[in-house]
């Protein structure tokens, strides 16, 4: 039987991919955001993830104003790096687990999960900075991925407890599957960031580190956060928290943190990072 | 759910932030053929054939002057104005090879130096810039 | 504010359109079948709706396997009749209403649907024959529509629950959107019909016919029938009778039944169609 | 939801009907090109195309052997048997301006005048047709 064993959630900044396809992360500006992932790169290559569920957003890469899913799970084979402007990132196509996404996506619509399934896409940074800062660069990705995007970018995204209720549809659906796989989840995205307007560069690093707290101490409270509040505390990307919430739902009523990391900043982000694995 | 159920509230309290424009639909909608415009550049060839002419390029396009006017000045709160999102408008910058900190910060209002260094501070805080009606 | 006054469900059979398109209503095959619409359009014409949300199905034509959407509401401007393989079909475009759409998806997705919204498509025979059916052959539509089209081709579709409690979401947005209009919604496809192997042709009246009865009758009955039920006693093409539901379940607790016809055979299909008003 | 909450179980239901082949994503998955080919043919110009070669126009698409000659055949029970779908496979008898009574009558093993005889006469009964498993 297929088991979740783990929860990761980090940000998944742009400039992140770049420092690292650029060689530049020993630098002094990006020296101490990166050795907070060191630990987990150990970790994740000792934990051998047959499959990583990740949960991100497209941003405005696959889906454009034409076609907008609240909850798109990748179906397909393969997803190719997207070139976002400055060219595809050069890391290596990203296998996808048909047989388990399938699988997910039919349970989660019968426990009433409207999904939207989606075998075509290109990945952008949102999925591929993630798989760089726990897996490093590699020639090929050490395990399969099924893609999660939610989208944050047009309102209303999906309320936090939504999101949650969806990781906790998906912790159904990976029990019920019958091969024997050791599957992550991952959330990405955050924590405080505001990436346009006067008021860009906002960062509320107390809010951060609470919601980091919570996550382990007080997940009910997190779910019922409105958006305003990560609005208003995190600046306007921040919304992408709640992404983190379908990993945490995921995971069951406890978890204990093996790693934290926080820092601030990747660009004009706060770089938020937790490795939780569930108790009992 | 939790905070209101109701739309047009809903919509109200993303108006109430400082220095801030919420992606909303009505944006959206507003912004249509600039972010499709922007979409566009995720092609190497449509990159190309921009920075040969830009005026050209964007004319092919049913934008509104404001619109093309906002592209071309690289003024990307007006670009926000006029419906655009920031990550669409981010194919924008990285044709222009500049980075989300050098571009984010041309909002501001603070010099390139200034921004960088907010940054490394720790970046801006919340204070008084939570509320538009009662500053906290 | 905007009121949903009345509901309208009826099979969406390509063949009745290809009758209407070629004038061959009054043939004997055909004259009883259409007879039963003659009602509906005259009501029609004294109801003049400002808007109809149109719940149907897409069959192969906007989405294919790369692109699967449970709940994908149209919030464009204008839509295509689309060629299915014949050429299009000669009606004129169907004119949306995206300030309505957009109000009734951002309104759901806060009441916890997983909204799709999708802005350019062409429209099949789902969504064209019935608007013929009600509306005959007008130059131009006389009324905007708001395309609803759920998956009810690759399983699982949608419950029957879930569909009913969209239509209750759905209720309580176009209760809250501000403008004057006469809205109605309509659910379409079904009623029996298998369009495929050697049970193709299978054909149960009477289920049919307790499901147009307890439309009005017992409504909180059909919302748990379970999908195997459509599929074992109407057919498996019978499952499109779900989206009968979503118009049902934005009516409200009570309805009156103003017309109802039943007739065997359009093509392959048992023709449904009643016309429901909210009581009270 | 009513029914089963487990999906093996739930899929499993779909298999006990009789004559019957619900498009499950196995079966999707299964006939992908199938599938896509047959969306092609939605453009008239790609419907000229295959009407003028069937073979070739059928070996540009990475299908399997037995996919492309139930096309060939037009034998709509092979075709659902890899993985096509019934409005899928429309685009072909559409092609072929035949119309769903007829390209469906041919899966039932019938002559076409006797399913449509069936038809007009109220269809086929449900009774014994609703389970493989215990007929009623
Ligand atoms: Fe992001
Ligand atoms: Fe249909």
């Amino acid at each position: 039987m297929a088991r979740i064993t783990a929860g990761v959630a980090c940000s998944h900044v742009p400039a992140l991919g770049a420092a690292m396809d650029n060689g530049r992360t020993q630098e002094p500006y990006w020296h101490n955001c990166f050795a907070g992932f060191e630990w987990t790169r150990a970790w994740e290559a000792a934990q051998k993830p047959d499959v990583v569920i990740l949960v991100y957003n497209d941003h405005a890469t696959a889906f454009d104003m034409d076609f907008i899913p609240t909850f798109a799970i990748g179906c397909g084979e393969r997803y190719k790096s997207a070139d976002e402007g400055w060219g595809p990132r050069p890391v290596p196509d990203v296998i996808g687990d048909p047989d388990l996404a399938w699988h997910i996506a039919q349970s989660c619509i019968l426990d009433e999960f409207d999904m939207t399934m989606v075998s075509r896409m290109d990945v952008d940074h949102g999925l591929t900075v993630p798989l760089s800062l726990m897996f490093g660069q590699p020639d090929v990705w050490p395990c399969r991925v099924v893609p999660l995007a939610v989208n944050v970018v047009t309102y209303p995204p999906p309320s936090g407890n939504r999101c949650y209720a969806l990781g906790e549809a998906i912790a159904r659906a990976v029990a019920s599957y019958p091969e024997d796989l050791n599957v992550q989840i991952w959330g990405t995205g955050g924590m405080s960031h505001q990436l346009q307007g006067p008021r860009a560069g906002l960062i509320n690093a107390e809010w951060d580190n609470r919601f980091l707290d919570d996550l382990v101490n007080d997940p009910q409270r997190l779910r019922h956060i409105p958006h305003i509040e990560y609005l208003r505390e995190t600046g306007s990307e921040g919304i992408e928290m709640v992404m983190w919430l379908i990993m945490r739902g995921a995971l069951g009523k406890d978890v204990r943190a093996l790693h934290r990391h926080y820092h601030v900043p990747a660009s004009n982000t706060a770089v938020g990072h937790i490795v939780l694995e569930p108790v009992g | 759910m939790s905070g209101p159920t109701d739309i047009q509230q809903y919509l109200a309290e993303l108006d109430d932030i400082p220095g801030t424009r919420v992606f909303t639909t009505a944006r959206a909608r507003k912004g249509y053929w600039l972010n499709q415009f922007c979409m566009s550049l995720m092609k190497p060839e449509n990159r190309d054939r921009f920075k040969a002419g830009e005026r050209a390029y964007l004319d092919e396009w049913p934008m509104t002057e404001a619109q093309k006017q906002a592209v071309l000045d690289r003024d990307y709160n007006a670009a926000l104005d006029e419906g655009g999102n920031i990550y669409f408008l981010a194919k924008i910058f990285s044709t222009d090879e500049i980075s989300f900190l050098q571009a984010v910060g041309t909002m501001t209002g603070m010099r390139a130096e200034d921004y960088q260094a907010m940054m490394i501070a720790g970046g801006r805080s919340p204070v008084g810039q939570r509320s538009k009606k009662e500053p906290y």
